[in-house]
């Protein structure tokens, strides 16, 4: 396991960044780094600002001051939709899927900058088209595999119970391939088997594929385990940062965010 | 609110009967579950992702049409009146108010009148200090009481979606994973809270959640569905010594405590729950 | 009496019947969050039914305009039991498209019963004509202009006060969960379609008082819809005061403007309006945050 | 029935269907229209071609609304523009009807581009009244466009010779209308199950996450203009050349509202459900025709003058039964009555 | 022998707008299609054949017109029209039917196009609308000479029309006009139409509308005091009309080229109606049942001529020699093989309040 290195430039870097929602600061001169093939961990009280702080690294929000690099580039230049391309995935803490689709196109959604081919030889679909798509399509299956989802490839996400669809959110995510991924809750609602296995697949994404991870949990079990480094947010602000035992001891945290019993 | 009757004391608040429920008339989601759940009990309903907990609440709110789902077999008693072909606003008016899953906030209305809507059927008098009971329970929510829902954090959201359903003063109120997405210091307020209107108020209690742990600490009676059926259940004491439930639900494993999620074996498979 | 000042007052008075369609579109999206597009059909079939009780009955000013709302009520409670009721909770779109065959059943109803032929809706003493500071005005014209401010107080009281409101604004927000609240939305429904078929049905009458009564009233609704839209689809208020905005400006690109510019004036008003606010003047702002 | 879990190779996952079945139809289908002019009597062959030019309209709403949510209450703009820039370039520009084909796609799509502006911005039926006022606007800019556009009077077009092919009879034209049709039909089919209608179906159920994926909102919302209105426009100039007049009343508001209709009766967002809405909504009053006249002279004695009302009136209803019968429109009882067949008696 | 002809029948149609508010023209009009035929069949028929009339419905919609145009031809397999819808209808029908060679009235509403070139099988009853225009202004001129004029009109081909025969008689009778303005179909209300053609000055108005408009356009000058005299088509010479101007309509003209119903002729033809109409359906006649009547008559005349062989051509040509037929709803008619318009006498009315109706100027 390669833990930061000092040399390493850092996937991801966010300068003294703040968010303001009309008088609301939810986010408040922020700075955090991610580094490769790291897992790193953003944790705090109820809406201390953390989906936020995600929201403007995916390129949802445009922050109101401050800077993020992502691999040496300033992302302020860049589209919203630009993010996916340069290999930001996400996922969302409310459920963001397409409703209407099957599990198998929300993924290949999520595979959509990988396609080259153009409208006009889309509507045609001969050729170049077909082979991407059937590449797209083994692509997809592997996820599939990967997740254990199988059984609900072809079922309309709309059906699946709240869990089955946090699954999928992860591998639309995982689709994009991308080299940072954010993971919003990801085990919000699931059980304790679910979030083993949530684990299992966090673990293997980074060791497998390179892909670091920021995520946001509330689950201090998943939080502890496998972070590599964790930051905590408190009023939009960080408060603390270092190590999950660290952090697990820190006063400041456990008085905001984990109360007394921390150690469940 | 604790006066029922000690005479009908003997039904239960909630009685589900073998109830099978299908979907979109071809997915059987949920099949011959019965459960109870006795007048200021506590009553947990655990179960991995897809397992039906949902659906279950769904059939005894009445709200099962909104999805193209019904009841196709069993019957539904509450307070020992058959309920299971009562539209939901008519199950309200009886007393059982549910929590449902993901939230599901009026997003285009503010905090107040999330509140307000959840006091439909209240008389204007008690408005007054039913919101403040909510925002002693959720302090968070006092600052955010113009503010519109759609905008609140996760965990706020959460808040609110509780604090609605008790702003109805329900006899018996359903909650649908109350403690997603809630900071671990939220969750166990929730959860003091949770026991408190149960000890303080009689409040009857059927609770959805995978926060295991906690849940069969507080409850008095609980039930494991896997696969659409009850597989197990006890009481939380009962569960929380089952093997099975230690490992899967509780992540402790029999020999050093909790497992490290780190050492969760690869091929480690999902068991089956035979019955 | 001023060229400007006698275009706004009249158009006003015109205003104010775009403003009573406009609000009636309002109320029913906001309680439920669709669009009924049969609203100019309820106008006008209260328009007939009125007059056939009006004619029947001798009734005077105030007397129909008490038929107005009483039938408008009674036809909308009667088209949402039967037509939309059972298509509570089904997706927008199916509903949408329902209100769609509604006014295409209701249009030729009104031709079955009544016949294509116009017909003049008399009431004694409205077609008079007061001098008001040396301008022509019909009482007609007055009576519906005071109708439409007599509609925004009610309304304002009644979303300031009634528990209703917000109980209407919740079945619009998210019908399925409201029932878990103890909503009935049925009921909801079934008031929200009163109210808007009284509204439409007072414009639809008051048009037929001063414009004949005839089976074209019903483009009433699409003429309010622009109405609607400025205002906010989900603000009655603003869908009543946004009427006479579009009443007026009509009346003034008309008189100052070559005249085939009138009809399209409200429409290039909106665009410009809703560049600037994207959810009308006094909507609300649509929630957009994951 | 699909048994899908046993496919070969991944090649076949991309198909446009993996069912003999449907395959099998589809041949039989097309055979049978190719063959109709043979069998049909000038009168039911006229009610088909008009099936068939509605057709590629509605699936031109289709992408629009449809795939991509965007309401519009103006696709009778695009439709007028079609059919004037169709008419104006053979009569006015003497284009060669080819070309005039070609632009009766591309004029469209260039406005589509300026109405899809606003759909950056505005949602739901803020935006489906900007797509009103275009149409509105379009309609009184060629009222006043005096000679050239015909203005009140409308602008007579004849049937075409194209690709040499003489198309005045009604058979030619059939025929000609039968291959835009399917032409339409595989276009709106590919485009559905390639990237780029992926890109518009998410668009129209959660647009941030879509933005998220990499979807450019302002490039696919303007696309699915620009193809809508293109795809429309060739129904507008079909339209023409079937009435052979383009005038501004020939396009009034309400056939928007009857393309609506036909999308949302068949089941929105769906190739299939545009061409059973099609079908519906088009035979409808015929088979009423039909069935008022099928009980004679007694009905009309019934209701003397009122007789075409009530069928209105049955029209009204019909739809409304239907969407009450089941609201996914016709595509769901397609699929119910599918269901049903495949696993019946073995319920679930 | 020839479609639409059996040894004991010969089928017509008619298409029509009978659904929706243009059924006020379409309804009464084929009513009057329908005493015609009911009177023909109870004098025995034509040569024998009893005549029976398929109605098919437009909506007034140009492509639905096409449509049934075509299937009362090649479905129905009817003989002939008796009517044909409106002018951008008949516009649209026009090459189905002259393709055809079917023979075909045009008495609704006729426009240079049917007449001019006179196409052999289509034979048109009426006035050109701007034709009748002209006539009305020149005549208000002469009645009112030196008045500055406006012009009001709709923005459809109708509207081109009343601005193209307005347009002629200003220049033949050098009228100044002040005003001119265009509204888009469907405008309810004309407060600012009226107020700038009280400001521009304007001391006649030649209203374009079809009825609801030209009764708003009046009742705006009554509220606001301008007494001028009014011109309107025939169009909206409806008993409706002039009810609902009331006092408003004490300054309006139109020209008709049908007897009024208060006249001897036009009380003897309601009195034919209501031998052949049922009690339903005779509040709604109008003078679109003049037409309608007039023009089956003229057909049947024709056919009649033709004796046990009856044929398009021959029905076509003896269209074409119709002389000073007199159908008792309107001055005698003509066709000739150069002229397939019969313009009957045009007659000069004025609105009368008192009595809810129109009169004739003499
Ligand atoms: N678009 C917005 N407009 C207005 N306020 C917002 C918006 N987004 C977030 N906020 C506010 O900013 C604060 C931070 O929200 P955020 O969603 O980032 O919290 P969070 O840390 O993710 O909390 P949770 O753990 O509950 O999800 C909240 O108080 C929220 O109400
Ligand atoms: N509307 C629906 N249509 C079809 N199938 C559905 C529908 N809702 C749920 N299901 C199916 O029913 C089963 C049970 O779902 P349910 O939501 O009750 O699970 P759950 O136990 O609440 O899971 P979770 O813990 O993830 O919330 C799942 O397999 C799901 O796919
Ligand atoms: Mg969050
Ligand atoms: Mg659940």
């Amino acid at each position: 396991m390669s833990v930061a290195n000092a040399t390493e430039t850092p996937v991801l870097e966010v300068r003294n960044v703040s968010k303001r929602f009309g008088g609301v600061k939810a986010v408040n001169d922020v700075s955090l780094r991610v580094m490769p093939r790291e897992i790193v961990s953003l944790i705090g009280p109820n809406g201390a600002g953390k989906t936020t702080t995600f929201n403007l690294i995916s390129g949802v929000l445009p922050p109101s001051s401050g800077q993020i690099i992502y691999r040496g580039e300033d992302t302020a230049k860049l589209r919203s939709s630009d993010f996916a391309r340069r290999g930001i995935g996400r996922t969302f803490q409310n459920l963001a899927l397409f409703r209407h689709g099957t599990v198998v196109e929300n993924l290949l959604v999520g595979r959509h900058v990988h396609f080259r081919y153009s409208v006009m030889e889309a509507l045609a679909f001969w050729g170049r088209p077909r082979r991407e798509e059937i590449e797209a399509r083994e692509k997809v299956e592997k996820i599939i595999e990967f997740l254990e989802i199988e059984e609900l490839r072809d079922k309309t996400v709309s059906q699946l119970a709240y869990g089955q669809q946090k699954r999928v959110e992860l591998g639309r995510a995982l689709a994009c391939e991308p080299q940072l991924l954010l993971l919003d809750e990801i085990v919000a609602g699931m059980n304790r088997e679910e979030k083993e296995d949530i684990a299992r697949f966090t673990l293997d994404i980074r060791d497998e594929f390179g892909i670091a991870v920021l995520m946001i949990e509330h689950d201090m079990q998943v939080v502890m385990d496998l972070s590599d480094r964790v930051y905590v947010l408190d009023f939009g602000a960080l408060i603390a940062q270092g190590t999950p035992a660290e952090v697990a001891a820190d006063p400041m945290v456990l008085a905001a965010y984990l109360g007394e019993d921390a150690h469940a | 609110m604790t006066s029922i009757p000690t005479a009908v004391a003997d039904t239960p608040a909630l009685a589900v009967h073998n109830i099978q429920v299908v979907y979109g008339g071809a997915i059987e989601a949920v099949r011959d579950v019965s459960l109870e759940v006795r007048a200021g009990q506590i009553v947990a309903l655990l179960g991995s992702n897809g397992a039906g907990k949902s659906t279950v609440l769904k059939a005894v709110s009445g709200v099962l049409d909104a999805e193209d789902g019904e009841i196709d077999k069993g019957s539904i008693q509450l307070f020992g009146r058959a309920i299971e072909k009562d539209a939901a606003p008519e199950i309200v008016r009886q007393g059982m108010v549910q929590v449902p899953e993901g939230r599901r906030l009026f997003a285009t209305l503010t905090v107040e009148d999330n509140l307000l809507a959840g006091a439909h059927l209240r008389s204007r008098s008690e408005l007054a200090a039913a919101k403040e009971y909510v925002f002693k329970l959720f302090p968070r929510l006092v600052d955010k009481r113009s503010t519109v829902a759609g905008y609140l954090s996760g965990g706020e959201q959460q808040m609110v979606a509780i604090g609605r359903a008790l702003m109805s003063a329900p006899k018996l109120l359903a909650l649908d994973e109350p403690s997603l997405g809630l900071a671990p210091l939220v969750v166990a307020e929730i959860f003091n809270s949770i026991r408190q209107l149960r000890d303080q108020s009689g409040l009857t209690i059927l609770l959805v959640e995978q926060n295991a742990s906690r849940a069969l600490a507080i409850c008095d009676y609980a039930y494991i569905m896997e696969n659409g059926r009850v597989v197990l259940d006890g009481t939380g004491e009962q569960l929380r010594r089952n093997a099975d439930v230690r490992e899967f639900y509780l992540g402790l494993s029999s020999k050093q405590g909790r497992t490290h999620m780190k050492d969760v074996k690869h091929y480690k498979r999902r068991k089956r729950w035979l019955s | 009496m001023g060229y400007f000042v006698e275009l706004v007052v009249s158009g006003l008075a015109i205003g104010a019947i775009y403003g009573l369609v406009a609000m009636s579109f309002a109320v029913i999206y906001k309680a439920t969050g669709i669009v009924n597009f049969s609203q100019g059909e309820l106008g006008m079939l209260t328009a007939y039914t009125s007059w056939s009780i009006a004619t029947t009955l001798g009734a005077g000013g105030i007397a129909t305009v008490l038929i107005a709302v009483v039938a408008g009520a009674v036809i909308g409670m009667l088209c949402e039991r039967l037509i939309m009721r059972p298509m509570l909770g089904e997706p927008v779109l199916s509903v949408v498209l329902v209100t769609i065959g509604l006014a295409v059943v209701l249009r030729s109803i009104v031709t079955i019963g009544w016949g294509a032929a116009p017909h003049k809706f008399e009431v004694a003493g409205v077609d008079a004509v007061l001098d008001i500071g040396g301008m022509g005005m019909r009482v007609s014209q007055l009576g519906v202009i005071a109708m439409l401010a007599a509609a925004l107080a009610g309304f304002w009281w009644f979303l300031k006060y009634s528990r209703f409101g917000v109980a209407m604004r919740a079945v619009a927000a998210d019908e399925n969960v409201a029932r878990l609240m103890g909503i009935s939305t049925a009921r909801v429904q079934s008031v929200a379609w009163a109210c808007a078929s009284a509204l439409a049905g007072l414009a639809g009458v008051f048009f037929a008082v001063i414009y004949g009564l005839s089976p074209t009233i019903y483009e009433l609704g699409l003429k309010a819809f622009p109405a609607t839209v400025l205002g906010g689809f989900d603000s009655v208020l603003g869908s009543g005061v946004s009427g006479l905005v579009i009443g007026v400006l009509e009346n003034l690109v008309g008189g100052y403007l070559p005249s085939t510019l009138k009809e399209v004036a409200g429409f290039f008003l909106i665009l410009v309006v809703l560049m600037v606010r994207p959810f009308g003047l006094f909507g609300e702002k649509r929630i957009e945050r994951v | 029935m699909k048994s899908g879990f046993f496919k070969q190779r991944y090649a076949e996952l991309v198909v446009l269907t993996d069912s003999r079945a449907v395959k099998a139809w589809t041949v039989v289908l097309f055979a049978a229209l190719l063959l109709a002019p043979m069998v049909l009597g000038p009168f039911l062959l006229a009610h088909v071609t008009v099936i068939l030019f509605t057709l590629v309209g509605a699936l031109g709403l289709t992408v629009l609304t449809g795939f991509t949510g965007l309401i519009s209450l103006g696709h009778v703009g695009f439709l007028m523009l079609g059919a004037y820039a169709y008419a104006i370039g053979v009569t006015r520009l003497g284009l060669p009807p080819e070309l005039a084909l070609l632009a009766s796609a591309g004029v469209p799509a260039l406005f589509g581009l300026v109405v899809g502006v606003p759909s950056l911005r505005l949602h739901g039926l803020y935006l489906a009244i900007t797509t009103l006022a275009f149409s509105h606007i379009v309609s009184a800019a060629l009222l006043a466009g005096g000679k050239f556009t015909g203005a009140g009077r409308g602008i007579t077009v004849l049937r075409p010779r194209m690709l040499g092919i003489d198309l005045s009879s009604d058979r030619a034209f059939y025929w000609f209308c039968l291959a835009m049709c399917v032409l339409a039909v595989l276009v709106t089919l590919n485009l559905r199950r390639s990237y780029v209608g992926r890109a518009l179906v998410a668009i129209r159920d959660n647009d941030i996450a879509a933005r998220t994926m990499g979807v450019n909102l302002v490039r696919y919302k303007l696309l699915a203009f620009l193809i809508s209105a293109a795809i429309t426009g060739v129904a507008g100039a079909m339209m023409a050349m079937y009435i052979s007049i383009v005038s501004v009343e020939s396009f009034p508001f309400l056939l928007s509202i009857e393309a609506l209709a036909i999308i949302i009766v068949g089941g929105l967002g769906s190739v299939l459900g545009a061409v059973l809405g099609t079908v519906f909504i088009v035979s409808m009053p015929e088979v009423f025709a039909a069935l008022t006249s099928g009980m004679g002279g007694r009905l009309a004695d019934l209701m003397t003058t009122s007789a075409h009302e009530i069928k209105s009136v049955l029209y009204g209803l019909a739809i409304i039964a239907f969407l009450r019968f089941d609201p996914r429109g016709l595509r769901g009882i397609w699929h119910d009555i599918r269901h049903a067949w495949v696993y019946w008696p073995l319920r679930y | 022998q020839q479609q639409g002809v059996t040894d004991t029948e010969i089928v017509v149609g008619d298409i029509l707008p009978l659904t929706g508010p243009p059924a006020l023209l379409g309804v009464a009009h084929n009513l009057g299609v329908k005493a015609a035929v009911a009177e023909v069949n109870a004098a025995g028929g034509i040569n024998g054949r009893k005549v029976r009339l398929i109605s098919e419905d437009d909506g007034y919609v140009p492509s639905r017109t096409v449509q049934g145009v075509r299937k009362l031809i090649t479905s129905d397999k009817i003989f002939a029209f008796t009517s044909i819808s409106g002018t951008a209808q008949a516009e649209a029908a026009m090459p189905v039917i002259k393709q055809a060679g079917i023979p075909a009235m045009a008495p609704i509403t006729t426009y240079e196009g049917l007449y001019n070139p006179t196409i052999k099988n289509v034979f048109a009853v009426g006035y050109d609308m701007s034709n009748a225009v002209e006539e009305l202004v020149s005549m208000m001129a002469d009645r009112y000479p030196g008045k500055k004029w406006a012009v009001i009109s709709q923005d459809d081909d109708y509207g081109e029309n009343v601005r193209a025969g307005f347009e002629r008689a200003a220049k033949a009778k050098k009228l100044q006009v002040v005003s001119t303005q265009v509204y888009k179909k469907g405008q309810a209300d004309f407060s600012s139409e009226i107020l700038k053609v009280k400001q521009s000055g304007a001391e006649a108005l030649m209203a374009g509308g079809v009825l609801g408009e030209n009764v708003a356009m009046t009742k705006e000058l009554e509220r606001i005091g301008h007494k001028i005299p009014v011109g309107v088509t025939y169009v909206s010479r409806v008993p409706a009309s002039a009810k609902l101007m009331g006092p408003a309509g004490e300054n309006v003209y139109t020209v008709d080229y049908v007897y009024l119903e208060s006249s001897p002729q036009g009380k003897a033809f309601t009195e034919k109606l209501g031998k052949y109409l049922s009690a339903e359906e005779m509040p709604k006649v109008n003078r679109y049942s003049y037409t309608g009547y007039a023009a089956a008559r003229a057909l049947f005349e024709a056919m009649g001529k033709c004796g046990k062989a009856l044929t398009w051509d021959c029905t076509n040509a003896e269209l074409a020699k119709v002389k000073n037929l007199d159908t008792g709803v309107m001055t005698p008619i003509s066709f000739s093989a150069t002229n397939h318009l019969a313009a009957p006498k045009l007659l000069l009315l004025k609105a009368d309040p008192a009595a809810v109706t129109y009169k004739a100027v003499q």
